[in-house]
């Protein structure tokens, strides 16, 4: 089990935490102007590396706030953890 | 006769225990163990093989033991224990095993729970070293817990009768332990296993707390827990097992390691048999024998493989008249079952007992759960660490390190190390014990096997894999040591290959001719040792295993005998029957006098969440499919949301409450999911939008009051309300006094009938309730439940979400074209609805079915086929039954149905198959009841 | 001391005294298969058997089988709800039926059943629904009640008063397991012998293609040149067809499972609960093998956490009771490709002579013999097999999905 | 006609108290609770103010004082969420005045008094009861007095504040309160309670 450390509340157990998938996956500006791929590629399609992976955490049963953290997901390493809306820090793994 | 000495080992002689061993009753001693009591009684032979059904003994006094199964039958059953394991206690009654345990049929009394526990080191075995590495770290200040899988620390200790500056080592133990207990935040716990080191410094245990009190074992007390470690820092103070070597014929009861016969002779004070063949590649086994056959066994014979005997311990057997033979194997035993001779090439030597060492293996389980990597020590013949982590370190004979006091200095190292890694600065250094340790075991010789008949020599003694079996895998083309343990399921057993494992790579290097150093160990997998199921599932059992969530007016429920309905985990009145009222019958009834009078429901269940901010109307226009901004305050606008994939996947109501302020309510299964969803896209991808929200779900309880006298039902307790048509429109919301207690009135319907929405502060639910009871007592309000609501919604054709959706249905398959906005430029999924797929003409829609025979009900989950004859498999289906009841408002039976273009085939018959037959049943619109909508108002 | 006639595990079969050889990679292939699990073994046998292409490497990175295939929990079913489906698990099935003489290899198929359990009300209309799909598709299919249950599998606890009660369940009769990794042997054994080299110990690093079609991969063991390339990587496919420049709707996350000790056989057949998380059996020798639920993050760890199994084990013991002192021998997890429908993606890639098996999620130990077959008719004639003609790539684009996630929630 | 209220563990109250001395465990219904949104400095200070207590500026703690409201707690939820818990019967109030202070600042102030119940528990084992479900560090170094965490108690989110060296007040939702009473009585079978 990971202690994923929370930005605001500090480590806390992975079992009060939500998974979001890859981060900084923007909503299109305007999905009508998008084709049928490119609409497909936003709903369904996601990086899924064997690697560092800059993904999405909900603290959901603490301060129910969105993060963002690069994870090694070879190791489950938390390499960073940072605040939504910040860019993505540099990492070595 | 008894093979239990007069004096020595850590047993009360004074107290007899009575046990039952194979039908046999047996006495023995607090302090034994089911093995050593068995062993003072004379007793080897435990059970029989899994394959070949070949005799077992006890080959290990620890955990490491690979054959020594049994089965507890009581107290309770239990399947599967070492005996080397089970501490004795009165009136145990067990028996050997044949490789499968039997599992109780009754239930299982004993309690099991869990503990989290926090700390800065752990230290993971009480040895030498780690007692040393925990009392550094505790001097430290730091937060200690040390665990050890014994009753009591020492480790290795508790095997030999050794002295630590020059007097017992007991006493030196028990110094630290003391220690240790009254040095503030140390937390030393005995019987305890940790079985699992996982991510950042999470390490379970298994603390065996009343086991070893049988019978005596207090009802109360939790008989295992697992504890749930965090720790900053881990010292590995594991330890190491000696590792036997592999002859003809070594599976003989009466062949133990070495180093075991000593623990129970100094442990338990016990002797393994009368006379003993030695059989060593090392030192160490010197001093069992030493150790016996001061204790009277008679030594036959030491056979050191080795090309010269060790002078110093040669010099000390001969003054004991042990006879010591250097560069000889044991090449073959006899016995029909229990050993009763060894052979050594030409030499037959009778005997009842035959002690082996091959080494030791340090015990790097942990260390390579927590990822180190592990190194080949050619000289050790064994794994160690072959890495220093930052936040896990190994200490004593664990690295592979055998001599006491270095060992003893590796662990204040560790303890040191971790205590400074974790933030404290060293306290008062533990004085290194001197050891008078005869035995040091660097000097081996790496032997795996003894040449000899391969099938019938044994690598893993419990699933009877040979080194035939061994070699056969490497002749069928095999190279991985982990095929070669799935081809001959090698260290897949109880004991999952600790004696066996290290071996089995030997000889599999030595076949294919490969350096060891080459060779990846087979993975190590939790659990170290194995854990019962019981204990993992904890307390979570039973009234506890999920929480049950009850409303407000749950009580009320209860009383008035409502069965109920498991909806995500709330419990919902299902119906509440009268005497005598089988589900039918209590909703035809509920259905009749709601349609004709009045009844009520429980509705607190659905999601409410609160949703402020000079943004919340465009933000919900974003997550619902229709417009929400539009809304006026003071009113109510039905919504459905999508996913990005344009399915839906919730609806409800949206009150508008202020001007920036909405109140939404979402399904009840839905409702912490939707408020997620909100929460994901306003921090994630919209946090320039000004909207918050709350969920209120349980702070509201609410009460749908629904049928043509609701009107006078809410007049009756909420005269401070105009409930005229006039004032209190449809789909309009009114803050007022209902029994006195502030509500809020919302005029919705989710039955087409004249009905109200009640919501108060949870704390008055109940008694609202009641009161809302009371008024409408001359009408006959009847209280109705989740099936009653689910009639008269399917009536009015309205759908539920995950009933008539599921994840591949969008607003427009549900007829709900209506509610999804042309105007806006876009919301959540409407760009799927553009996609190829979603304009498809023979999409499933939702409409009624009408079976021909008004008397039948398709069964909820029929499928739709379109033709009055079956052809052959597979057959084309238009489509399922999602929703299917009697109905007392038509007089018949009715279904709502996704059928494919089903919108186009209203009028069509298709067939539903049922049992033996195709029911043919119409297709129509899925309003069936009051399609003008004439009795909403009244 | 007890000592049955037969002693448990002695009436399992031998393994023959040669599987494969362990050969040097050739500089070229006609088809180059990349993963050497029961996918990619299977779909060598087949390629070799059915459509003569022998001239065939399968590379490993690891060991042969190493993957997904020694890691799951070996239920084979097929009554799955959606046409497409069940149509693709139903031929797998029936292949599996014929296997152990196709292969001449034992491989423990054993048809005890599967019960696919209730909970709600709900699960009830799903379940019903999925049996009379599966009836008008061929499938064996029966919907029982809670009695039915308990005479099925007598130690499934079907009392009411437990927290989810059992409401009845799906069954069907010629689902059942089989021995992993015998399967994984006698698919490799038979392939070597018609001609296929199996490479162990090669890790492909690199795909080249040249004017939109494959000409070779690179791998640890050097450059391969192959006329066809077939991916079967399950968790890995992602990595690797980004290296063809594809991208994929996948997600690999870990997927945990278990084993008890050796224990008298209790449990009759296999017990599935998707609403709890429990899927039981009791394998040949007398252990009961379980699998826990996905892990929800990305993972190529092959390692879960400890509180997935904790909470599979207080919903094992609500349905088992009889379970509570069983003991937990070893735990370990996999890597599954999970894709946003459940379903598989199996067929041919923009990309020439590239072909794609994917996204089988918890799904790709049953499917084995019949995607195998599927996959070497896509790979032999370039065109997808029927039966997996409906998991193309493309139906993320234009909306087509085979929903077994949301619509069924039997993914498993 | 006048309804009376009903709290959450209103039909626990006898079995939570036979659990001393192993654990002191009392419901305390009605409190006035709103959970307020705000991130501006201006409007948590005026807020502060306006209850006489300042709100807590540092995550994982809660604040106390006394003001106008009585004695009245803040509790941190959330980097701009806080929940104003005060004497029963003044949410209607307090909600005016926090709406005063927010003012036009983005934020929101929502009665949540019923959304949760609360759960005082003491005595020497509290610690022990709470580690058997609870995972957060509760050692006085690691949760001194004036915590304020949410968090998990076995299967039920809480929020627990640390209110004295040996008291902690629970809060849980009202839905499941029963729970939280069922398992509290069982974790306490362990320090001598029957079961």
């Amino acid at each position: 089990m990971q202690l994923i450390p929370c930005p605001w509340c500090g480590p806390r157990e992975e079992a009060e935490f939500h998974y979001g998938g890859q981060a900084h996956v923007a909503y299109p500006e305007d999905p009508s102007a998008l084709t049928d791929e490119e609409w497909a590629q936003y709903v369904f399609f996601r990086e899924n590396p064997s690697g560092p992976f800059a993904e999405r955490w909900s603290h959901s049963a603490g301060c129910r706030r969105w993060f963002n953290a690069v994870r090694d997901t070879r190791t489950h390493d938390l390499l960073a953890v940072y605040r939504a809306g910040e860019p993505m820090p540099e990492v070595t793994s | 006769m008894t093979f239990r000495k007069p004096t020595g080992g850590e047993i009360d002689r004074h107290t007899l225990l009575r046990f039952t061993f194979n039908g046999v009753e047996y006495t023995g001693h607090p302090g034994d163990t089911l093995a050593s009591a068995l062993l003072a009684n004379g007793v080897h032979e435990i059970g029989s093989s899994v394959k070949l059904g070949r005799p077992r003994g006890i080959v290990a006094a620890g955990s490491e033991d690979p054959t020594s199964l049994v089965q507890i039958e009581a107290p309770f059953p239990e399947p599967m224990l070492l005996a080397t394991t089970v501490e004795l206690y009165d009136g145990l009654v067990a028996r050997g095993l044949a490789g499968q345990g039997r599992l109780a049929p009754e239930p299982d009394p004993a309690r099991y729970d869990a503990k989290h526990e926090h700390c800065d080191v752990l230290v993971v075995g009480a040895g030498p070293a780690g007692l040393v590495a925990a009392l550094t770290a505790a001097r430290s200040g730091a937060r200690v817990v040390l665990l050890d899988e014994q009753n009591q620390a020492g480790g290795a200790l508790l095997g030999v009768d050794e002295y630590l500056d020059d007097r017992p080592s007991a006493e030196w133990v028990g110094d630290i332990v003391a220690e240790l207990r009254t040095t503030p935040g140390v937390l030393v716990l005995e019987r305890t296993t940790a079985f699992g080191m996982y991510q950042d410094g999470f390490v379970l245990a298994l603390q065996k707390r009343t086991d070893h009190l049988g019978f005596a074992a207090p009802a109360g007390v939790a008989r295992q827990r697992v504890w749930r470690i965090r720790t900053k820092q881990t010292v590995l103070a594991t330890g190491a097992h000696e590792r036997p070597v592999v002859f003809a014929d070594n599976d003989r009861p009466g062949i133990m390691l070495a180093s075991s016969a000593r623990t129970f002779l100094h442990r338990y004070g016990v002797l393994p048999g009368s006379r003993a063949v030695v059989f060593t590649t090392n030192d160490s086994a010197y001093c069992a024998a030493i150790d016996l056959a001061e204790s009277g066994v008679d030594i036959a014979l030491i056979a050191d493989a080795r090309p010269d005997a060790p002078a110093r311990l040669a010099t000390e057997c001969a003054a004991r008249g042990i006879e010591v033979r250097a560069g000889q194997v044991v090449t073959g035993t006899e016995g029909p079952g229990r050993v009763t001779a060894v052979s050594i090439g030409d030499t037959r030597i009778e005997c009842d007992t035959l002690l082996v060492s091959g080494g030791w293996n340090p015990v790097v389980s942990l260390f390579s759960q927590a990822r180190g990597k592990l190194r080949y020590d050619t000289e050790l013949g064994a794994f160690v660490p072959g890495e220093e982590l930052d936040t896990v370190r190994a200490a004593g004979s664990a690295t592979g390190e055998l001599d006491l006091n270095a060992c003893a200095r590796q662990g204040r190292e560790a303890g040191s190390a971790a205590a400074a890694a974790a933030g404290f600065t060293p306290g008062g250094q533990v004085p290194l014990p001197v050891s008078d340790s005869r035995c040091t075991s660097r000097s081996g010789l790496v032997v795996w096997r003894v040449p000899g008949a391969d099938d019938a020599s044994f690598v893993d003694l419990q699933r009877d894999s040979t080194v035939a079996d061994v070699l056969r895998a490497t002749g069928a083309g095999l190279r991985s040591l982990e095929h070669i343990k799935r081809y001959t399921t090698i260290g897949t057993a109880h004991d999952q290959g600790k004696t066996s494992g290290m071996i089995a790579a030997g000889i599999v290097a030595e076949a294919l001719g490969v350096e060891l150093a080459e060779q990846r160990p087979t993975t190590f997998r939790p659990p170290y040792t194995s854990v019962s199921f019981a204990a993992l599932a904890g307390r979570d059992r039973g009234e506890l295993h999920d929480p049950v969530r009850v409303t407000a007016i749950h009580p009320w429920h209860v009383a008035n005998g409502a069965l109920f309905e498991d909806v995500g985990q709330w419990k919902r009145p299902w119906y509440y029957p009268k005497p005598g009222e089988d589900l039918h019958t209590a909703v035809l009834r509920e259905c009749r006098a709601t349609r004709e009078s009045v009844g009520m429901m429980d509705g607190s269940t659905l999601g409410k969440i609160d949703v402020q901010g000079r943004d919340a109307g465009r933000f919900l226009d974003m997550l619902y499919t229709n417009m929400m901004s539009t809304l006026k305050v003071g009113r109510i606008r039905y919504g459905v949301m999508c996913g990005v994939d344009g399915m839906v996947i919730d609806d409800g109501t949206v009150i508008r409450v202020g001007e920036e302020r909405y109140l939404v309510t979402t399904t009840t299964g839905n409702a912490a999911k939707i408020l997620d969803w909100m929460e994901e896209w306003l921090q994630t991808e919209w946090p320039h939008l000004d909207v918050h929200c709350a969920s209120v779900t349980e702070h509201w309880a609410t009460i749908p009051l629904v049928g043509p006298r609701s009107r006078d039902v809410l007049a009756a307790v909420a005269p401070d309300l105009d409930v005229s048509n006039e004032a209190f429109e449809f789909m309009t919301w009114h803050d007022t006094h209902v029994a006195g207690v502030p509500a809020r009135v919302c005029r919705i319907s989710f039955s087409g009938e004249l009905a109200y929405e009640i919501n108060v502060t949870a704390w008055y639910g109940l008694a609202v309730w009641e009161a809302l009871m009371a008024a409408g007592e001359k009408y006959g309000i009847t209280p109705y439940g989740t099936e009653t609501m689910h009639v008269l919604r399917a009536e009015k054709g309205y759908p539920i979400i995950g009933q008539e959706t599921d994840a591949t249905v969008t607003p427009q398959d549900l007829g709900m074209s209506w509610a999804v906005s042309k105007k806006k430029p876009d919301f959540i999924g409407k760009r799927s609805f553009a996609r190829v797929e979603n304009n498809r003409t023979d999409r499933k829609q939702l409409v009624g079915l009408l079976p021909v025979d008004p008397t039948v009900l398709l069964p909820e989950g029929s499928q739709i086929v379109e033709t009055d004859r079956l052809p052959e498999p597979p057959v084309r289906m238009l489509g399922h039954v999602t929703s299917s009841y009697p109905s007392a408002a038509l007089g018949r039976t009715f279904a709502l149905a996704l059928v494919r273009s089903g919108h186009e085939r209203i009028g069509e018959t298709l067939y539903v198959p049922y049992e033996d037959s195709l029911v043919p049943v119409t297709v129509t619109d899925s309003v069936l009841y009051d399609k003008e909508g004439a009795r909403r108002d009244g | 001391m007890t000592s049955p006639a037969q002693p448990p595990g002695a009436h399992l079969p031998e393994h023959p005294d040669f599987l494969w050889d362990n050969p040097e990679p050739k500089a070229s292939y006609d088809v180059v298969v990349v993963g050497g699990g029961g996918h990619g073994l299977a779909t060598a046998y087949y390629l070799a058997k059915v459509h003569g292409i022998t001239n065939v490497a399968v590379l490993e990175k690891g060991w042969l089988a190493g993957g997904n295939m020694a890691r799951n929990t070996t239920i084979i079913r097929s009554n799955y709800l959606w046409d497409e489906s069940s149509g693709i698990y139903e031929h797998s099935l029936k292949l599996w039926e014929g296997l152990e003489e196709d292969l001449g290899y034992p491989i423990l198929f054993d048809q005890r059943g599967v019960l696919n359990l209730a909970h709600s009300l709900q699960d009830v209309r799903d379940s019903v629904r999925r049996v009379n799909a599966n009836r008008l598709n061929g499938i064996d299919a029966e919907w029982v009640d809670p009695a039915g249950v308990k005479e099925i599998c007598p130690i499934v606890n079907i009392s009411p008063d437990v927290r989810y009660p059992v409401l009845g369940a799906t069954y069907q009769p010629r689902a059942g397991i089989a021995k992993h990794d015998y399967v994984a042997w006698g698919y490799a054994r038979a392939a070597h012998a018609m001609g296929v080299d199996l490479i162990q110990n090669c890790e492909v690093t690199g795909l080249e293609t040249s004017g939109g079609r494959i000409t070779a991969v690179q791998t640890s063991r050097g450059r391969i040149a192959a006329g066809k390339v077939a991916l079967c990587a399950a968790g890995h496919s992602s990595v690797l067809a980004k290296m063809a420049g594809i991208r994929l709707p996948l997600a690999s996350h870990p997927l945990q499972a278990l084993v008890s000790e050796l224990l008298e056989p209790v449990h009759p057949t296999v017990v599935m609960s998707n609403a709890v998380h429990v899927y039981v059996s009791q394998a040949h020798k007398g252990e009961l093998v379980m699998g826990a639920g996905i892990d929800s993050y990305n993972g190529y760890g092959q390692r879960g956490s400890f509180h997935i199994i904790e909470q599979q084990m207080s919903a094992a013991l609500e349905l088992f009771p009889v379970f509570a002192r069983a003991h937990l021998l070893r735990t370990w997890a996999g890597i599954v490709d999970v894709s946003p429908d459940a379903s598989p993606i199996v067929g041919l890639t923009p990309v020439g002579g590239l072909y794609l098996n994917c996204g089988w999620g918890t799904g790709g130990f049953k499917a084995t013999p019949g995607v195998g077959d599927c996959f070497a008719h896509t790979i032999a004639h370039d065109k997808p097999h029927p039966f997996n003609e409906p998991f193309t790539l493309e139906r993320f684009t234009t909306g087509a999905l085979v929903d077994e996630h949301g619509a069924a929630a039997v993914a498993h | 006609m006048t309804a009376e209220p009903t709290s959450p563990l209103a039909g626990w109250t006898d079995r939570l108290a036979a659990l001393a001395p192993a654990l002191i465990v009392a419901e305390r219904p009605y409190r006035s609770q709103l959970t307020v949104r705000v991130s501006d400095p201006d409007a948590v200070a005026a807020m502060g103010s306006a209850l006489g207590v300042a709100f807590p500026p540092v995550p994982c703690t809660f604040s106390a004082g006394s003001g106008p409201f009585g004695d009245v707690e803040v509790l941190w939820l959330g980097p701009d969420e806080f929940l104003v818990v005060a004497p029963p019967g003044l949410q209607t109030e307090i909600e005016e005045v926090l709406r005063g202070a927010l003012g036009s600042h983005r934020g929101s102030v929502v009665d949540t008094s019923a959304q949760r119940t609360t759960v005082v528990l003491e005595g020497p084992h509290v610690r022990d009861v709470l580690a058997h479900g609870c995972s957060v560090d509760l050692h006085p170094s690691s949760a001194p007095t004036g915590t304020c965490v949410q968090t998990l108690l076995a299967r039920t989110g809480i929020v627990l504040q640390v209110t004295g060296a040996d008291t902690f007040t629970v809060l849980v939702r009202s839905s499941f309160a029963e729970y939280l009473a069922a398992w509290l009585s069982d974790a306490c079978v362990e320090y001598g309670v029957a079961s």
